[in-house]
């Protein structure tokens, strides 16, 4: 396997050795690309879109299809982590012994085979593997927390004007839940963002999206095509199109913030959603 | 630009490739697969793709390499390449 | 609203799915009702589509409102015309098909599993109906992904071959990815019909014969063409029957409507036929691919098995036909997309109705079938016919015209490797037909309370299975209108 | 020898990332491990989205964000020239993520297997496979 693994890399390699010859020099101002497509974007985009960041006016109007799907792509990779990880209460097979822990001295109990502990706000399951969080890092990460949560809300509210936008902004946010699950332990991130909401927001987040494109096709115009939301919005065309990034940019953000978290329990916990990293 | 630190950053991304694929430990590959992202994210900045950069950085060395030792939490730190 | 017919295909399903997986949070059992709806409108869509293609030529969509080189816009020809209704129509009969099958299999997942389906349906017609390199890119990922998901839930060794096709499956989009770069940093373009108007000059740039080598390569890892089909055998196997039958018959035609797709549209056939030679070692490969295929298939003792051994040889026929660079050669190849993706999706929703009932697909577990399941056995028969190329199913045609063209390409490896095939196929199907027919039903299971009695798997699996038989008859009796009145017209009339 | 050290320097990041490729390539298919094949998987991808982010730089341009002021020079004109061609930005942008996405499920699949047969290791299941 490793003859032929070389074999086929380097006649790849090869193959694209070969190709480079032919590229036109590396930052030429001259080259195809820059000269065909990108000039009408960059000196065009401000009076089309009045968003000063181009690449968040190409991304989420010119070719905000791909937008679309690209948040498409990460609501599937939720829902397949989702499909195939979770384990369903019915199917998990019962430990031997059931570990319990009170939640305001930390005592931990196990019961043999058989006992249950009675519902109750005292003490909570947890895996036998369990290990109490450390009080530096505990209290580290929740005082870190609030200042990336409002981070991220920054970068997704300022992506016309500078880099970042609905994407880097979500998987910020999303960040920030996860250190909250790393730094605590997954069951208190869990009882924060339940399952179903996570799930549900994964959806509503690429549904703003989606249905806001929806909503420019009601209004007689093409799928996705902002300018239609200037009667909506009481303003002219090209803010509209401004506003419209705005609005999908939130959608996105919704969008891979949820599903950021759900991967992570998912793979964190192995689909048991009760101990984890 | 400034090629030194340009040429220096290219040859980091290349070592930390091949760390992250020789290293005989899964926690550390995923260690070394978040520095080479990191890199990349430098490189990339360098380069002037300011918004690809900042992904790279919040993804690639961020959520990635966190969903890897999460895995490698779940699965083994065993590997025999 | 007709002319939005081309947003509503893809924006229908997309949408469609998010309110499932919500609706799978809420009420399970609204799911399957939406999903159907979802789907026939956008087989709806299709077939007006199709029909508005068929009256008034080329529709051009502008995504967004911005006009074709700077935005995203939706091409619909004659050849994107007529492979749309089939994977909507396709996807539409096998999504009513499985109700019980998904029922049974993932009583928890109900509705991720249909959000699952109805992005891949909405990244398979994204995919055949974009008209820009990069959103195709992005479209195939998220077919491939949900594929991956759907594929993983089955059998004990179902994510491993899941996994490795992952693996295949990315380095082929990559691929696709590197060439359309390739093609991006000497055109600066990434619309299809812009690209092949800016390409004429560069024809003998190194970079653009990369280009179109990388993109092949990607695409054939897809699409499991021979020497690069390896993750697809094990990987279709150990699937549940639900995702083998929408994605078996889905994703390798949808790949090779891609491969012809870039063939004709964005390279043009005076470049890849004329300007390089590579046609008559494609052809060879595919020759290679069909007797592989249909020699792997007799080794097997496995029905499901057998099928995916076949599919590899189909995706031969289709390749080979699409290179041997002729007009009936690549008729044959379009033609037999459409009847490929039918047959395919019976055979396979037969394989889904016999797992449903026996829980196996083994040569052994379908002792007596004919007499338990006459039905499904009789929709295999039609199936079996038509992969065979006997004449008034639709497999013949595809076949005669693949025949006709190799040899009027004089290529007749190819005619021989179709004859092959089709004589392997014989024996392939009369083996498993003896077997059902003549060996009393083994009731190995145990809990059977009529061994001798019929037992056919629920109306509601039947029904569409018949229905997807007598498709298969009805397209080879039109088979002539078929080519007439839309193929034709898909094939530039440069080419001869 | 001049000429080859020019033409290396001239396209040098486009050698690294042929470089960078060959090296996720060769372990995907190679390595035996299946989450080091996951980690090639994620370089080759990289690789290919450092060559389209060098397709995008220019030679005295700029970040591909435009000045702009509310005061009376907020509609000066815009330069192609001056700033970097953003295209292959926003493509790659989209590539990342899908990146992302492709990682999740890899990882989601490679814990199954882990379930399913106690190992990473591909030779070590096969051999488990065709003891079953």
């Amino acid at each position: 396997m490793k003859i032929i693994g070389l074999i086929i890399t380097f006649l790849t390699g090869a193959l694209l050795f070969y190709a480079a010859d032919d590229f036109p020099a590396w930052s030429d101002p001259a080259s195809p690309a820059s000269t065909y497509l990108s000039p009408h974007f960059i000196e065009k985009t401000m009076e089309e879109t009045s968003v000063p960041n181009i690449v968040t006016a190409v991304l989420a109007d010119y070719r905000g299809f791909d937008t679309m799907f690209e948040t498409a792509v990460i609501f599937s990779a939720g829902v397949v982590c989702f499909f195939l990880l979770r384990i369903s209460r019915r199917e998990e097979e019962e430990p031997e012994t059931r570990s319990y822990r009170h939640v305001l001295t930390g005592v931990t109990i196990q019961l043999k085979e058989g006992h249950k502990m009675p519902p109750s706000a005292d003490f909570e399951r947890i895996d036998s593997m369990w290990t109490p969080p450390d009080l530096i890092i505990k209290t580290g990460c929740r005082l870190m927390i609030p200042f990336v949560q409002l981070f991220a809300l920054y970068v997704i509210a300022h992506g016309h004007h500078s880099p970042g936008g609905g994407f880097q902004g979500g998987v910020i946010l999303g960040a920030s839940f996860i250190l909250l699950a790393i730094s605590h332990d997954p069951t208190t991130a869990v009882r924060r963002t339940s399952e179903k909401l996570i799930g549900i927001l994964c959806a509503v987040g690429v549904l703003i999206y989606a249905g806001t494109g929806a909503l420019c096709l009601l209004l007689k115009l093409n799928f996705l095509d902002y300018s239609a939301l200037a009667g909506i919005l009481h303003v002219d065309p090209i803010t509209a199109r401004s506003h419209g990034i705005l609005i999908v940019e939130i959608g996105v953000g919704i969008a891979v913030l949820a599903t950021m978290i759900w991967i992570y329990n998912n793979i964190s916990s192995a689909g048991r959603y009760r101990q984890g990293l | 630009m400034i090629w030194q630190i340009d040429l220096a950053i290219l040859t980091l991304v290349v070592v930390a490739a091949i760390g992250a694929l020789m290293v005989k430990d899964l926690l550390g590959a995923s260690v070394l697969f978040g520095s080479y992202s990191f890199m990349m994210c430098l490189l990339w900045s360098i380069m002037g793709a300011v918004d690809v950069a900042f992904t790279e950085a919040s993804v690639g060395a961020g959520v990635s390499t966190v969903l890897f030792v999460a895995a490698v939490f779940r699965t083994t730190r065993r590997t025999k390449d | 609203m007709s002319e939005q017919y081309p947003a509503l295909l893809v924006v229908v399903p997309l949408l469609s799915a998010l309110v499932v997986s919500i609706a799978g949070w809420v009420n399970k059992r609204l799911c399957f009702p939406i999903a159907v709806a979802a789907l026939g409108v956008a087989a709806w869509s299709a077939v007006g589509l199709l029909l508005r293609v068929l009256d008034k030529g080329v529709i051009v969509y502008k995504l967004g409102g911005w006009s074709p080189p700077m935005g995203i816009a939706y091409y619909i020809d004659y050849l994107n015309g007529l492979v749309l209704p089939v994977v909507a129509i396709v996807a539409f009969i096998n999504l009513i098909a499985n109700k019980k099958a998904v029922e049974q299999q993932f009583p928890d997942k109900i509705g991720p599993f249909y959000t699952l389906y109805l992005l891949m349906v909405t990244g398979l017609l994204g995919i055949v109906v974009t008209g820009d390199a990069f959103n195709l890119y992005v479209l195939l990922e998220i077919a491939a992904l949900t594929g991956y998901g759907l594929l993983a839930m089955g059998e004990e060794r179902a994510p491993l071959a899941t996994l490795n096709y992952l693996y295949m499956g990315t380095i082929g989009a990559c691929f696709y990815l590197l060439g359309v770069g390739y093609l991006y940093i000497v055109t600066g373009s990434l619309n299809m019909v812009d690209i092949a108007r800016l390409l004429p000059p560069l024809y003998q740039s190194k970079a653009v014969l990369a280009a179109f080598i990388i993109c092949m390569v990607g695409v054939w890892l897809k699409m499991a063409f021979f020497p690069l089909h390896a993750w697809l055998p094990n990987a279709y196997t150990y699937a549940n029957s639900a995702a083998s039958s929408l994605i078996a018959p889905l994703v390798t035609k949808v790949m090779i409507y891609v491969m012809i797709r870039l063939i004709l549209t964005v390279f043009t056939p005076e470049f890849v036929f004329t300007t390089l030679a590579l046609s008559n070692a494609v052809v060879w490969l595919a020759v290679i691919a069909i007797v592989m295929g249909a020699v792997l298939a007799l080794a097997e003792r496995n029905l499901k098995k057998m099928l995916t051994y076949i599919v590899v040889a189909e995706v031969g026929y289709m390749v080979g036909g699409a290179w041997l660079g002729n007009r009936d050669g690549m008729t044959g190849a379009i033609l037999h997309i459409v009847n490929d993706a039918l047959m395919t999706l019976c055979v396979f929703m037969v394989v889904g109705n016999i797992v449903y009932k026996v829980k196996g697909y083994a040569f052994e577990d379908l002792k007596g079938l004919f007499r338990k399941m006459p039905f499904t056995m009789g929709a295999l028969v039609i199936g079996a016919m038509s992969i065979i190329g006997v004449p008034p199913t639709c497999g013949f045609f595809s076949k005669w015209y693949l025949i006709v063209g190799a040899i009027s390409a004089g290529h007749y490896g190819f005619m021989a490797a179709l004859i092959f095939s089709s004589m392997v196929s014989v024996v392939l199907f009369f083996r498993v037909f003896e077997i059902c027919y003549f060996e009393p039903f083994a009731d190995h299971h145990g809990h059977d309370n009529h061994p001798g009695g019929m037992d056919e798997a629920p109306v509601s699996m039947v029904v569409p299975l018949l229905i997807v038989a007598v498709i298969l008859i009805l397209v080879g009796l039109y088979t002539g209108d078929i080519v007439n009145h839309v193929i034709q017209f898909a094939i530039p009339e440069t080419m001869v | 020898m001049t000429d080859l050290i020019s033409m290396v320097v001239a396209k040098y990041n486009f050698w690294i990332y042929i470089t960078l490729m060959m090296i996720g390539l060769y372990a995907i298919i190679a390595k035996n491990n299946l989450v080091k094949k996951i980690v090639g998987m994620n370089i080759f991808q990289t690789a290919i989205i450092l060559f389209y982010v060098s397709i995008s730089v220019k030679k005295g341009a700029t970040i591909p964000i435009l000045e702009h002021g509310h005061g009376p020079d907020a509609h000066h004109v815009v330069h192609a020239a001056d700033y970097i061609n953003p295209l292959p930005h926003v493509l790659m942008l989209t590539a990342i993520v899908v990146g992302v996405a492709t990682l999740g499920v890899a990882l989601a699949l490679a814990i199954k297997v882990y379930d399913n047969y106690g190992t990473l290791e591909e030779d070590e299941i096969l051999a488990q496979i065709r003891e079953k």
